[in-house]
Formats: C-alpha cells, structure tokens, sequence
C-alpha cells in the first residue's frame, strides 16, 4: 500500500507539473534560454565561457529547484489537498519523498538532459562532460530533498522566511560548491573521487532525514 | 462553425495539393541527395564537411521562411480577425522550430571542423538561436490555455513583434564582425557557386519546400480538426448535462442544438 | 466522564479541550456514538465545529482528552485510525489542471490503488451526476460541481468514519438529497457520521451538539 | 481616486510582500549564492573576476527577479482578490502599476541593495560601484513592468510556470547588454551617458505599455 | 425583448448569451429591475448562476445581448459601471497575511480611499459582527468569519447595485438575518440587488429566475 501510494502521488505531480507548469519541451527551451543569458551579459568569449561553465549550469541547477520548489506544497496547501494527505493511510514521509522525487523528475532531470547542450554552447572542454553530468545526477537529488523541507516550512509558519534563510540555503552550498570544484579538479587532472563522495554523503544524509522533517513541518502547518 | 467556413474550402484545396507536395518533395530529395553526397566534388579547403551545406543551407532559409508565413499569419489574424491566420500561424511554429533546430545543429556540427568550434557567439548564430526562442516562446503562448481562444491574441503579437529578427539574421554577415561565410547565394552579381555545387543545393532547396508544404498542410488538417473536435465535444457536454437534469425536474422540451 | 458503566462505545470522545493560536476554541467535550450513529454539530459561526472535526480527524492534536475507537485511544495507531475515515472539509481539493476523473484517480490511488476498481470510480461518478463532467477541467468547474467532485471521495473509500464539514455548501437541492441518502446508507451499514451544518441538511435520528455549550466562557 | 487605489495597493502589496519574508529571503538567498558560486569556477584570479563582475551580476539579478514573478499575481487571482482590483473604479492598468512598483521594491530593491556585497565578493573595482548600481536603479524597474505581462499573461494557463519564462528573459536581454556595457565602458573611460540613455528610453516604453498589456491579460483571466 | 412600451427599466438585461469555454451557459436571457428590486438567481449546479453574475459585473463579455443602466448600455461607460456595483462572489478575497481589520481597509482603498473614514469601517465591522476580530489574521478565521468579512465590504462602498452569489454560504443564522436586513434596508434606499442562492435567504418580493428556464437546448 506504501508503495501504492509513493506511485500514485508520483505520477500524480509529475503529471501535474507537466501540465500546468509546462510541456517537456519547454522546461528544455528555458533552460537554453536562461544559459545563453550568460554570454550577453559576460561576453562571447569562448574561454572565459568555458571556465564559467559548471558555475553557470549549477547556478541554474539552483534556479530549477527555486523556481519550482516553493509551489511543491503551497497550491496543495491552499486548496486543501494537503490535508487529505496528511490523512492518507500511507506516511507522510513517503508522500514527501514522492513529492520531491516528482520534483526532481520534471526540474532537474530535464537540465542534466540539456547540460550537455549547454555545455557545448558554453564551450566547457569535452573530456569534462562526465563529471559535470555525474556531478549533476548526484547533487541535485539532494537540491530537491532540502528544499522540500524549505518549501514545507514555508507553509504557515511565520517566521519561515528566517527560518529558510538560516536552515535551507546553508545546506545547499556545500553540494554546489562540491559540484562546481568537481568539474574544476578533473580539468586540472585531480582526483575527484572525494568530490563525489561528499556528494553521495550528503544524498544518503538527505533521502532519509528531508522527508520526515518536511512531514513533520506539513502536519504542523495542516492543522 | 460559420467561422471556418472559409478555411474548410482553403483546406479542400490544400488537400488536392497534398500527395503532390510529399511524392514530389521525396523525388527532389533523393535526386538531391545523390547529386549532394555521391555526384558532386568535395571542397578543395573542407573536403566531404562541405556537404553538410546542402541540408544547412535549405533549412536555414526554410526556417526564416516559416517564421515569416507564421507572422504573416498572425498579422493577418490580427488585422482582419482572419481565423484562417491563426491556424496557419499555429501549423507552421512547429515545423519552423524543428527546421530552426536543424540550421543549428547542422552549423555547430559544420563548426567544429572548419571553426574549430561548435559554436560561437556571434551574430548570426545568435540571432539564429533567438528565432528557436522566438519558435518556442510562440508556440508556449498560443498553446497555453485550454480556451485557444486566450492565448491566440498575445501569441500572434508575438510573433508580428518578432520579425525585426529577420533582417538580422540576414545581414548579420555584413554588420558584425563574424566567423559565418557572407552571402553567396544572393548577391547582386549573382551567386557565386560552382555550378556542380549550386544545382544540387537547389534540388534540395525545392525538395525542403515542397515537404514543408506537405507537412504544413498535414498540421494544418491537423489544427482544424482539433477545433472541430472541441466543438463537438463541447456540444456532447453540453447535451448529457440536460439530460441528467431532465431526469429530477421537469425541463422544457429537448431539441438537439445545432452545434 | 460522561461514559457510562456499560460497553465502550464505537467512537466516543472524553474531556476534549481545543487551543487554537491562543484561542481556548471548546473544553472539557464528550460525545459516544455507536454503530449507525451520526452527530450533528452546530454553533455559530467561530463555534469550533471546523475545529472540532478536525480534531478527530487527527489533523490537530487536542490540548487534552482523549479520542477512542471501540474503547481505545485513537493517538495509540494513528494509521489505523487514518485509514477508517474520510474526510471532507471546508476545501475541496479540486486541481484546476485535473479532469474530475483524474482528479477521482488521484485520490484513489492515495487511499490504497489497489483497492479502486474502475467500476467504483464510476459508481461514485454516477452517484454524484458526475458522469458528463468526467472531462471537464477542475477550473471549469462550478462551486457546486467541485464540490460534488469533493463529496464524490466518500466512494472511494470504504471507511467507516465520515467527517463532514458543512457538506452541503454550494449543492442544489437534488444534491443535498443525494447526500442524505448516501449518509443514510453508510449508516445503515454501520458507519458513523459526524456532520457540521448551518442548517438545510437532515441526519434522521442524529444526536446534536452545540458546539457552543463547551465554549470556554460558558463553563 | 486614481493615486489613491494605486497608494492602497502599493502600501498593501509592499506589506505582504514584507509580512510573508519568504520570498524575499529566497530570492537573496538565491542571489547570494548563486553569485558566490562562480569564484569557485573561475579560480581566484583576481582579475578575470572583476571582468566578469557586472555581467554576472546583471545575469544573476535578471534570473532572481524572474523567480518572483510568478507570484505576482496567481495568489491574488487563486483567492478572488484580482476580480475584485478588476471590478475596482480605478483603471486596472493603474493597479498593475501599483503591483509592479511594490514588485520593484520589494524584490529589486534588495537586490540592489546586496549588490555591492557581490561586487566585493567578485573584486569588481570600486570606481564601478556607481555606474552598476545606478544602471541596476535605472534596469530593473523595467524588468518588474515586463515581468507583469508575463506573469499576467501566465494566469490560468494551463503551462504557467515556465510559460513567463520563457516570454520574458528573451525580452530582458536589452536591458541586460545595456546595464553591462555601461559598466565596462565606465571602466574604459568612455561615457556612459548614451547607455543610461537608452536604458532610460526603455523604461520609458515598458512604464506606459507594459501596464497596459497586464491589464488586459488580466481582464480575460478573471472572466 | 421583453421590455415593454413604459420607461426605461434602472436595470435591465436583454438577449443576454453567454458562452465559457466552448460551453453555452445560458440564451436569450432577460430581467428588469426597478429602484428597490431584487431578482433571485436559482437553478440547479452549473446552471449559470455564477457566470450570469459575472456577466452582470462585466467580469465576463456576454457573446450577445446588452444589459443596461437606466437605459445606456454598461459597456458605453465601463468605468462608470464598475462605479455602481458591489461584488462578492464565491472567492472571499481575505489574505491569510492580513487581519480583518487591514482587509477591510485595502478595499476600502481600493474602492476610493477618502470616502471611507474609520467609523465606516467600524460600522462595517461592527454590523458583521467583527470587531472581536478585528486583529485576527485571515489565516485564523473561521470559513464564516472569512464570508463576513468579504459582506462586509458591501458597507464600505455605497453602491446601487449589490452581485452577491450565494451569500449565505457559510454563515450561521444570525449573519443570515443580519443579511437579510441589510439587502432589505439597501433596497429600502433604493439600491438592486441580484443574488444567487440554493435556498435558506429570503428577499421578499424579489423576481426569481431560474436559470435553467434560459438554457440553450430549452430554447
Ligand atoms: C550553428 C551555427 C550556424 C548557424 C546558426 C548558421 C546559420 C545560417 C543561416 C541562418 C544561413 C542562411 C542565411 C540566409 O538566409 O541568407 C546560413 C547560410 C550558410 N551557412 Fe551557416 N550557420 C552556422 C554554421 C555554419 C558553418 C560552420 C558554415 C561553414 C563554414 C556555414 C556556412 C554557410 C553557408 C555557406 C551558407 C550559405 C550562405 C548563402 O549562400 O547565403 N554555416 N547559415
Ligand atoms: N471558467 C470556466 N470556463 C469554462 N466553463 C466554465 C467555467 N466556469 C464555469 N463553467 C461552466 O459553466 C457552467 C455554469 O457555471 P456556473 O459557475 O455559472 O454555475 P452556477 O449556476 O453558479 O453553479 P453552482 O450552483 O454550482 O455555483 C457550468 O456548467 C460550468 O461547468
Ligand atoms: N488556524 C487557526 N489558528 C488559530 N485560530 C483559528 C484557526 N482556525 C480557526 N481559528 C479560530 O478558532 C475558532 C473556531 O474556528 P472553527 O473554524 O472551528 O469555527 P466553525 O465553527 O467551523 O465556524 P464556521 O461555521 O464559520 O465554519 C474561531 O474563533 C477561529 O477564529
Ligand atoms: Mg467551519
Ligand atoms: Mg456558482
């Protein structure tokens, strides 16, 4: 029946994201939008682009996530869906997961689809492709968990805006800055396994700790 | 329905056109190809890269053409509320979008070998790739909403406001400092193509046209059927929900609408 | 205490306080029901019936008192006591994006897929005069359509618990009467309702608690 | 009545905005880290920073005022409030002024307000300080105004989300190549009068049409 | 069509069509309305009832028709429409972030600042029974508190027409009375109302239409 569940609001948010928020091949678009901002406001020069390049992907890395984690809740919150949630038989807590996973599906999946696309407009050089993707494939999950718990504490609470500033946006900046000195430690040929296993740590830290404290936030703000 | 009265015997006449257009387009394109890829010489500087020409070169000229139609279309539509306009606009984004795609992956693909690069942000790539955003943001708009009729206006705005982009893309070449080769099609002195090059790049050219109408014609069948389709739907609708209310209190006499 | 001597009732409640912010909304509330029994909760508006129902629901935890199902605190599982009731409040619930039929789906997927077959999806469809509108968008929806779509959850679900919150606000009269007998039902299958209303909505045989008698002030 | 309304509404949204922080802590937040992403990238040389300073920030400032947009109205509309600005004797277009004024406040104004903090992070040189926050004063309005219509035009669509995206960051370029320029031609010792110039004709365009076309994208989402 | 050969009505529709999305609502619909009138809106879910008061308020364009004001067509002056009538529809417009006494003070901006003076808004509040809650957040109100405080805007504007659409919802008796008798006092001043209701709102002698007599396949 967990499972049942997990399923059911996954497919649910997914498809709902990509009916009301857009089509596949526009959340593309804007990504290759939002990337080819950089050259008109840094230049066309194509090794200054390439150095910024992992910068720029995981800034919109971040974008992705903002730009569609702060609805993750509210609408449901507001038009009363949340709460039939929290009365679901199943655990909030996997209700959350699905959530974020539904998430990351429809916002991060598609920019590590386009990254490479980005990639080649930004001239990152070639051979750094696979971190930069890997790097991606790893981070983001985690992106996706911590703003969950953002986006839950948001909901209600007065004093969330503090409370996401100090709590949220802290925990993300280790996995972006991991993420970009990734990309940099390849192409100056070190190792970047401790990179990645910085990474898988905090996933691994993430996927069990985000959703209960997002449930946790949720059945607060429900009640 | 009297409102697309007039584009039904537009499509009357589209679909005569049809089998024409894509058998056509399909002959052009395989005495095309074999003229491009086996019967004409490689670039004494680029070699076999220089093939890539005869696809680039069709699509790119068919992808601002398609732009131009979708904004004909939509000035048509705004100008004299022409449904027909709209549609046409609405069929073309598409196939212009993909054609735009192709310019742009055909080039950057043509770039690494002769630039040394895949791309670079000059003007014509660029105003190139804000066609594809142009495409993109269009098509977005005018497919945003359930009631078509919502997104119809902003859309085509949209699109007659985006056609200053033209003109750029075409003399990018001569106004900016950039890698792309000018003009050697179109010139006042005429083109300056070997002919063993030119006649194939022509096949292909006609070739992409001719499919380009197919295909706008199928999308547009295919964008007409889609309002008749809500119209009948809607009339469905409409009719069940009598009849359940007819059900618990008496209602007037039922006659099926015209719809 | 107000429990008799006699056997634990089906669902009763002992002693219930509400804090809501820092507004003391009901105390010292009891109330028994037994299988087929329904409550009537009425009280001006601000009363705690929303309140109320909510508390049991367990979306809000009492400040104290206790809630029991067959003589047991319901807090001891509160999955179990989540998947014997449904709930169906001020809000409807209805996504603009989803068709209602998808909008049926969806829940019924949460409340336990397997157990939804596409004939109790129609059923409830039917039930409610829902049919016509299988592919009308949420945002096409009137008031009392959507609130037909809410209504129409009950079906899904096999539970024994109903938690009605003003359940009638936008229906037109046939669908008040489609309520009251799909409550009548329920009840003779042994289900329990607790229902709030303003009035225009008849539970035969309901026990009735003004809300406002166990407002703080009063006591 | 007319400057009343626009008062009113100016004094409420500006209010909200502040009383719901969530908001505006994410889009610093996302500001912030975002801009001190690309030292990571870029290696700390000093130099090639400060060249890259004013295009980041500008890229930067342009994708944190996208994220709000789409809350400038989808609440207003959700609860009823919009119908009722509609159904208000003073002109709608004049409403939307106000909304996209406390916009600027509220959600450019910080902006600005960091910005010299970015500009330290990105060893931007001092005598820039001036042109970029005074360019960044004279841009941003304009983006709040376009950012209305595309957040007006997103309403009940059926693709929001990324529906404003798309429309708008295409039309932000101008303002982004000419808020960068002026700062690099500062920095090269050419007058930047003509650049300020034509930022300011830009405004001049968005403040009087941009309202207009809100306005009439809202009318046909209330109906 | 329906006018007749006497003057001009202060209020009236004729031929009104109304189509949303692809649906046609209602046809050929038609009322009048004297100083001190009243039409009562009633018909089954999804009649119309909604879409023919968002017609009126000219939130929606009628596909055909014309609704006039002492004889001129609104749509001659829009500005001046939007002028003379009050709305409140099922939405209740209250933010969570504001309390009910900022609510009311936004509209009353909104709706021309320097008319209203604080002892409208407390008339205002005190008619609806507010001012216990005057700095209770939206977010705290009960669904009744959160309806009498978008009625009371009704109070902060002096409006000849009032669109209500099922006013009622929500509230207990005792604001029901309380609407009841300002509706009775507004029409006693001469001021329209048009209100929609499933029941349980009395406006005595008001016109009742039904919007199903107007629908497209009864024509
Ligand atoms: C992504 C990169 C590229 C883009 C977006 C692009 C775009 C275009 C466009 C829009 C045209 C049509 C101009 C017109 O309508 O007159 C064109 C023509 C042409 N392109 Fe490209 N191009 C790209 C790369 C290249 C490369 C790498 C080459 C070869 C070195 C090349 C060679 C040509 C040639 C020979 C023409 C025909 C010019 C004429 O006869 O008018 N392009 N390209
Ligand atoms: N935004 C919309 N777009 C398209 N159709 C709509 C829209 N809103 C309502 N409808 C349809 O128009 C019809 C009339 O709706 P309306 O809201 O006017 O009904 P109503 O009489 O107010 O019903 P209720 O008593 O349930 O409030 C309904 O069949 C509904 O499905
Ligand atoms: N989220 C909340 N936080 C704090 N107080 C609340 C909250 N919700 C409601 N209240 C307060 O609790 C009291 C009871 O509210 P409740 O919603 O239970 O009333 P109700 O009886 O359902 O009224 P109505 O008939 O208007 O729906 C009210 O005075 C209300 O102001
Ligand atoms: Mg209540
Ligand atoms: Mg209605």
């Amino acid at each position: 029946m967990i499972a049942a569940a997990f399923l059911a609001m996954l497919k649910r948010d997914v498809r709902l994201a990509l009916r009301q928020s857009t089509d596949l091949g526009m959340i593309l678009g804007f990504f290759v939008i939002a990337a080819s901002l950089f050259p008109f406001g840094v230049g066309p020069n194509p090794e200054t682009l390439a150095r910024l390049a992992p910068g720029i992907i995981w800034v919109l890395a971040l974008l992705a996530v903002m730009l569609s984690l702060d609805r993750l809740f509210q609408s449901d919150w507001e038009d009363g869906s949340l709460e039939q949630m929290a009365l679901a038989p199943a655990p909030l807590s996997v209700i959350v997961l699905a959530k974020a996973t539904a998430h990351w599906l429809t916002a991060c999946l598609p920019l590590i689809a386009v990254a490479p696309v980005i990639a080649v407009m930004l001239n990152l050089p070639a051979e750094a492709y696979g971190v930069l993707l890997a790097g991606l494939a790893l981070g983001t999950p985690t992106l996706s968990l911590i703003g969950a718990v953002g986006a839950a504490l948001a909901l209600g609470a007065r004093k969330a805006g503090l409370l996401i500033a100090v709590l949220v946006l802290p925990l993300y900046i280790p996995v972006l800055i991991f993420g970009v000195t990734a990309v940099d430690a390849h192409l100056t040929q070190i190792s970047v396994s401790a990179h990645f296993l910085y990474l898988g740590a905090l996933l691994a830290a993430a996927a069990p700790l985000c959703p209960w404290a997002a449930a946790a936030a949720i059945r607060h703000s429900v009640g | 329905m009297h409102r697309f009265a007039n584009p039904g015997r537009f499509m009357r006449v589209a679909d005569r056109l049809q089998p024409w257009l894509l058998w056509g387009g399909l002959a052009l394109l395989v005495a095309g190809l074999y003229k491009a890829l086996l019967d004409s010489p490689p670039d004494y500087q680029q070699h076999d890269t220089v093939r890539i020409l005869y696809i680039h070169v069709p699509s790119a000229m068919l992808a601002q053409g398609a732009y131009i139609m979708m904004a004909l279309g939509s000035a048509s539509f705004l100008i004299w509320k022409h449904p027909l306009g709209d549609l046409l606009a609405r069929s073309a984004a598409p196939i212009g979008a993909a054609l735009t795609l192709v310019c742009l992956i055909t080039g950057s693909v043509w770039g690494k070998p002769t630039w040394g690069t895949y791309w670079v942000w000059d003007a014509r790539l660029t105003s190139m790739l804000i066609l594809l955003f142009l495409f993109i943001g269009y098509m977005a708009l005018a497919n945003a909403f359930d009631d078509p009729a919502r997104g119809d206006k902003p859309a085509a705005i949209l699109a007659v406001v985006g056609i200053v982009n033209i003109p750029i893309i075409k003399f990018s070449v001569y106004f900016f400092n950039t890698l792309h080769q000018q003009s050697t099609l179109f010139r006042r002195e005429g083109p300056s193509m070997p002919p063993e090059m030119l006649t194939p790049l022509l096949i292909m050219f006609g070739a992409f046209t001719c499919l380009f109408l197919w295909l706008l014609a199928v999308r547009l069948r295919g964008e007409f059927a889609k309002v008749r389709l809500r119209a009948i739907r809607a009339g469905l609708v409409r009719r069940a929900e009598t009849a359940g209310r007819r059900r618990a209190p008496a209602g007037g006499p039922v006659e099926e609408g015209a719809g | 205490m107000r429990r008799m001597g006699d056997a634990p009732a089906l669902f009763d409640a002992v002693a219930l306080t509400c804090l809501r912010g820092r507004r003391l909304v009901f105390e010292d509330l009891a109330f028994r029901l037994d299988a087929g029994g329904a409550l009537m909760l009425v009280g001006p508006n601000g009363a705690g019936k929303s309140s109320l129902l909510r508390v049991l629901a367990g979306l809000i935890e009492p400040l104290s008192g206790a809630i029991r199902w067959d003589g047991e605190d319901v807090t001891a599982d509160r999955e179990a006591h989540r998947a014997r009731l449904a709930f169906v409040g001020h809000l409807d619930a209805v996504k603009p994006a989803f068709t209602v039929r998808e909008t049926l789906e969806v829940w019924a997927g949460l409340f336990g897929a397997e157990a939804v077959s596409a004939e109790t999806l129609d059923a409830a469809m039917d039930a409610w005069g829902l049919d016509a509108l299988a592919h009308v968008r949420g945002a096409e929806l009137s008031a009392g359509q959507k609130r037909r779509a809410a209504l129409a959850r009950l079906m899904l679900q096999d539970r024994p618990l109903w938690l009605l919150d003003e359940p009638t606000t936008a229906l037109d009269a046939a669908s008040v009467a489609t309520l009251e007998r799909l409550v009548a039902e329920h009840r003779g299958r042994g289900g329990l309702v607790v229902a709030s209303t303003h009035g225009g909505f008849a539970m035969p045989g309901a026990t009735v608690l003004d809300i406002a008698d166990f407002q703080a002030e009063a006591a």
